[in-house]
């Protein structure tokens, strides 16, 4: 009865709303509990929703590209508020462009991210890697 | 604040103007005279208007990319390359989304960035930080009409700097450019805004400057009835010949299934040039774009060849007048210039060796394409009703009521109730009507439609038939079928 | 040399096999009763006839590529890519030109060149060279089902060595692999010679083991009216199954009119049916194949996979159990393994995307089809007329009337009069018709067709048009009009 | 009225006879008097056949990959014959596989050859080259 709250969003004037759509009700039926702020989040009503519901983790989209800038800072605003070392996962298409996704990892980690997904990760690996998180 | 579909009145849209011209820096740069005078002198061949009317008189289909960067520089070398290696007929210039959302310091920020960091940093070119005169850079430096390409719900002071830089084509409208790419942004509002755009158009085409317009077919580009987006066209062209456009160019989205993909042309041809006519707007030229499809692509290079292609064929059996293109890099992020071009070589092939081929009349696309009517006019007279005879009024309501509904659309003025899903042969159908006012037996067939996938799959009808939807090109087919089908 | 269409007697086959089994230091080690137990070890899902009934039953297209080299360990490399990162469905053993021309000596010179320069100076595989042990290793080595694919006028040394060693499937006949193979090889010789391969893999099959056959379906691969390929099909098919073969494969290469690509395969899935039954042949099982555009190809990789995908929509649309890929590189030379396994992968994205439609009864396709028919039905019936109801003596004849006659082949045993054009949409038609028994109304059609074509590009029916159409697909077109059209 | 002889043909054992038929086509239309050997012609048979017609050049193609086997030691065998310096040019796919055209070009003019073509030359460019190398 020990279910995981998970806050789900895409970041910053992103309006990709199908994956986030499809990913939060996929996640729903795996049996997390799942508040999804929908597209066009700020870095704060991710912090605000977290507080608010207790949240085991953040999962943040971002497809159009501008992802590395709209996730700068977000785990320094984290801390600020009191989420120590909540679990911070990235995924979508993080960056502008077709690039190594070595770097572009290797960049998010940097910030602060958890685990850095590349572009069209399997709903089934998400659900995987969040059980392995939770420690299932 | 209430909104009619009537012509702006000159206090009205000269009181705006100065507003929005105030909104960033570069708007006071912006004069209607002057720029009559500076697109006056663009040569024919170079007006997007005129390119189009001449393919349609030809039959032909041109083929134009989406293509943007934030460095002005690097943006002219990408459009030269598009069209001297990609042989694009026609240029775009798609805006970053920061712009779209009126964040002229963020885009500023990116610009920096961009600049620091030698990378794009932006997913398109940030024409309003830029302003009038490099944009004239831009669009003078390039053999063929450009067009600006956004998603943008206000879109105000774009299309004055757009059109002043020089720019003879801009898409967008009130309802397709707010409801996929918006969360909170009204339709009273961006109705308003698109009125001011088309309204600004108007007064250019009155002194003498076509500037053509096209609203954005695709919506959320994800298993979109063609009833629903081709519904969608035909109001957003009443509310732009309204306010004086005189040239329009009307889209929709590549579902896959071809007969449906056809039909979705003829139907969209035949009730478009009906209601423009019905509204006494018989001097509006109506010209058609297909876009390949437009949801999710797959990883692979190679196997993404064979969706554009497949694109290709379809916009030129259904002979539109241009297909907008996509890359071998559409899965993975805004491509580099050769991906660019390779696409629009590839589309470019297909196109020209099926351009001899006509699809539009054969049986099972007219039979199809009478359903989509019968559809579209269901829609289309509640719209009427709900608005008295307005359009803007009924288009506000259509939504409200789920009257109107897109699928997968972020906006919260959106119903969201309506679920699309494919049949047994891959055409889209509805799954949840929603409150779409489709008669008993238009709602019947879709049932039986999708009743006999459900039954060849042996499955229930459900959501997940929507899901396995949405993944199946990207996974390499049209209908997502369930696992060990 | 007189040669009719009945089975050779045990005597005469075991006779000439002596000598064909002497023609080469290998063929001393091919056993007709080891081999046949051997082949019966080789798993159902890996024998090629098993692959393409299920896949016939289930409605699906199989994808296979062309490939050989010359070294054996390369080869199984570059198959095993292909099936692991193409996708292929079927593999294929492309044989070299010299052993197709049986010219031993030569290949055994390119196999050592070969190792020495570390690149394939050999365009194909030279398995009888190799002999029946390595072609075990090469066919044993792969997932998927393999077939010997050449162009071999006297191919009996390959067919012995190909099936003892573990090929279950080959591609060839004594017309199809000879007329657009050969300069001097007279049909006498070359259908006695298929006789034998017939009779060989018919006495497999009696022993137990189904090897499937497919006469070459696109002769010289260029502008070739189906009338004459699938008559051509036909005849191959009655000859193999007089010599006891089951298990055929019959073919087609693409036009580019998709509605005349669909017509020809609907009018060779009904005439073959009809004329193996005819001939008591009913317990033979048919299947199909298209090959993807077979003339020249664009120089550019992109405009090629335009290509390469619109072959595979118009295969899939045409619901064929096998389409034949080609390449982005086919302009240049024989493929790197990459550029191979990238046409195969656009080829499956379409075919898959595109399998739940049929265009098979489509209005426009049965008509169409019904005009082949025709044209089919007056050539075989004058072949059938020329032997005396014997169809290897009528084939022979008729040949040598011109009554059936392969645009641009290079043997003389052709009457190379029949001149092809594109119609005003691309169609096929017939700027000279020869000796075809063609009825009036049929030789009117065509020229109807072809003076329409003319009236639209302001020039003469000439053989300008067959010039400007040869080049079209590779300029990016299909119709070769007139420059300034 | 100084007609140039040119023999064409393909060499060795390839059946390419598309691109043939239309060169043999075209040249002749463009003013040549053309001795068409068509496909499948040995190193012997072009060079008989330019001694028997006085020819002013041999244009040999191949398609299917074996030109570079096929074509060594047609000079020398030239040479032999008495055909000081005709001009030998060739075209078509000459060698397997796509190929830096450079190279291929490199180890031909070694054989030989005055000069060579890449795939898919046009028939103007052909036309073009002759009449230079006749100097008109
Ligand atoms: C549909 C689409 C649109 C629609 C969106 C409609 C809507 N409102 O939802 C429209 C047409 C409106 C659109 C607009 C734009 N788009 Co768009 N769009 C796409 C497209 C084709 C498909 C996206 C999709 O729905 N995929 C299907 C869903 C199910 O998959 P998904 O979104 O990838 O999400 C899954 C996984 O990524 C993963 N996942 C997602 N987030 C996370 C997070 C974590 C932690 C984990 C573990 C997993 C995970 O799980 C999800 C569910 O399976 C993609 C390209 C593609 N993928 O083929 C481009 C793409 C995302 N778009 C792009 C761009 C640039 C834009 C525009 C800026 C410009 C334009 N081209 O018009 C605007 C953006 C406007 C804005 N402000 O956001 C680019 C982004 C470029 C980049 N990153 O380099 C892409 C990649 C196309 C491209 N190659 O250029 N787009
Ligand atoms: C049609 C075709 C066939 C037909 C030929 C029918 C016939 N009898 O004519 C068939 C199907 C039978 C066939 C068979 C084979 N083919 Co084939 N074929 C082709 C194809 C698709 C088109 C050739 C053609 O007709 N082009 C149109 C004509 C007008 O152009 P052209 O031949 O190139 O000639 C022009 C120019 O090159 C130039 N030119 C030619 N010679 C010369 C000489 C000089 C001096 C100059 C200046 C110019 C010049 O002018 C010509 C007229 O414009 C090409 C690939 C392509 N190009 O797209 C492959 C291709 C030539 N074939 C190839 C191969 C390997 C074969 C086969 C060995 C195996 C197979 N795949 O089945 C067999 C060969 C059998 C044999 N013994 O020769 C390869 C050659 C590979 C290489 N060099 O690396 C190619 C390139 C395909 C590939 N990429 O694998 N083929």
């Amino acid at each position: 009865m020990n279910q995981k709250t998970i806050v789900t969003g895409v970041i910053g004037a992103d309006v990709h709303a199908v994956g986030n759509k499809i990913l939060a009700y996929a996640l729903e039926e795996a049996g997390f509990k799942i508040v999804n702020l929908g597209v066009m989040v700020s870095q704060e009503e991710f912090i605000e929703a977290a507080i608010e519901t207790n949240a085991d983790a953040i999962l943040v989209s971002s497809l159009y590209g501008h992802g590395e800038i709209d996730c700068h800072g977000l785990r320094d605003k984290c801390e600020e508020a009191g989420l120590k070392d909540i679990p911070l996962l990235a995924g979508g298409n993080l960056v502008v462009g077709k690039q190594n996704f070595e770097d572009v990892e290797e960049r998010f980690m940097q910030m602060g991210f958890t685990k850095v997904y590349p572009p069209n990760t399997q709903l089934e690996t998400t659900i995987n890697d969040l059980n392995i998180l939770f420690g299932k | 604040m209430e909104i009619t579909n009537t012509m702006l009145t000159n206090d009205q849209f000269f009181e705006e103007r100065k507003n929005v011209l105030s909104q960033w820096k570069t708007g006071k740069f912006v004069n209607f005279d002057e720029t009559v005078a500076y697109q006056k002198l663009i040569p024919n061949e170079k007006r997007f208007g005129n390119k189009l009317a001449k393919a349609k008189k030809e039959g032909i289909t041109l083929i134009q990319p989406r293509a943007g960067v934030a460095l002005h520089e690097e943006h002219i070398k990408l459009l030269q390359y598009l069209e001297d290696e990609g042989e694009a007929d026609l240029l775009p210039t798609t805006i970053d989304s920061y712009t779209r959302l009126n964040r002229y310091k963020e885009a500023e920020a990116g610009i920096t960035q961009s600049r620091e960091t030698g990378r794009s940093m932006l997913n398109g070119f940030p024409a309003v930080n830029y302003g009038v005169d490099i944009c004239r850079v831009v669009t003078s430096s390039l053999k063929n009409p450009v067009q600006v390409r956004h998603g943008t719900p206000d879109a105000r002071l774009l299309t004055e700097i757009s059109i002043a830089g020089g720019f003879t084509s801009y898409e967008g409208g009130g309802i397709s450019y707010n409801i996929p790419y918006s969360k909170n942004h009204s339709l009273e509002k961006t109705i308003a805004h698109w009125q001011y755009t088309d309204r600004l158009v108007g007064m250019y085409e009155e002194a003498g400057v076509s500037i053509n317009r096209e609203p954005f077919g695709p919506l959320t580009g994800t298993l979109i009835p063609a009833c629903i987006s081709n519904s969608v066209a035909i109001i957003e062209s009443l509310l732009a010949a309204t306010q004086g456009v005189k040239d329009l160019t009307v889209g929709y989205g590549q579902c896959g299934n071809l007969i449906q993909d056809v039909a979705a042309i003829r139907s969209l041809n035949i009730l478009m040039r009906a209601y423009l006519d019905r509204f006494g707007f018989t001097d509006v030229r109506v010209t058609t774009v297909f876009h390949q499809w437009m949801g999710g692509f797959p990883q692979d290079e190679s196997k993404s060849f064979g969706v554009i292609s497949w694109g290709a064929a379809a916009a030129a059996l259904a002979k539109v007048t241009k297909v907008i293109v996509k890359t071998p890099h559409e899965a993975m992020g805004v491509p580099t210039k050769e991906a660019n071009a390779a696409g629009l070589r590839a589309t470019k092939q297909v196109i020209s060796m099926l351009k001899d081929q006509d699809f539009l009349e054969i049986p099972a696309v007219i039979t199809e394409s009478e359903i989509i009517m019968s559809e579209m006019k269901c829609i289309l007279d509640k719209v009427e009703e709900l608005g008295k005879g307005d359009y803007a009024m009924g288009a506000i309501a259509a939504f409200e009521a789920g009257v109107i509904d897109v699928p997968f659309a972020p906006s919260r003025f959106n119903a969201g109730k309506v679920m699309p899903a494919r049949d047994n042969d891959g055409a889209i159908r509805l799954l949840e009507v929603g409150n779409l006012p489709f008669t008993q037996d238009l709602k019947d067939y879709h049932k039986r439609k999708l009743e006999q996938r459900g039954a060849f799959e042996k499955r229930p009808v459900s959501f997940q038939m929507v899901i396995d939807d949405v993944y199946a090109i990207g996974k390499g087919f049209l209908v997502g079928r369930p696992k060990k089908h």
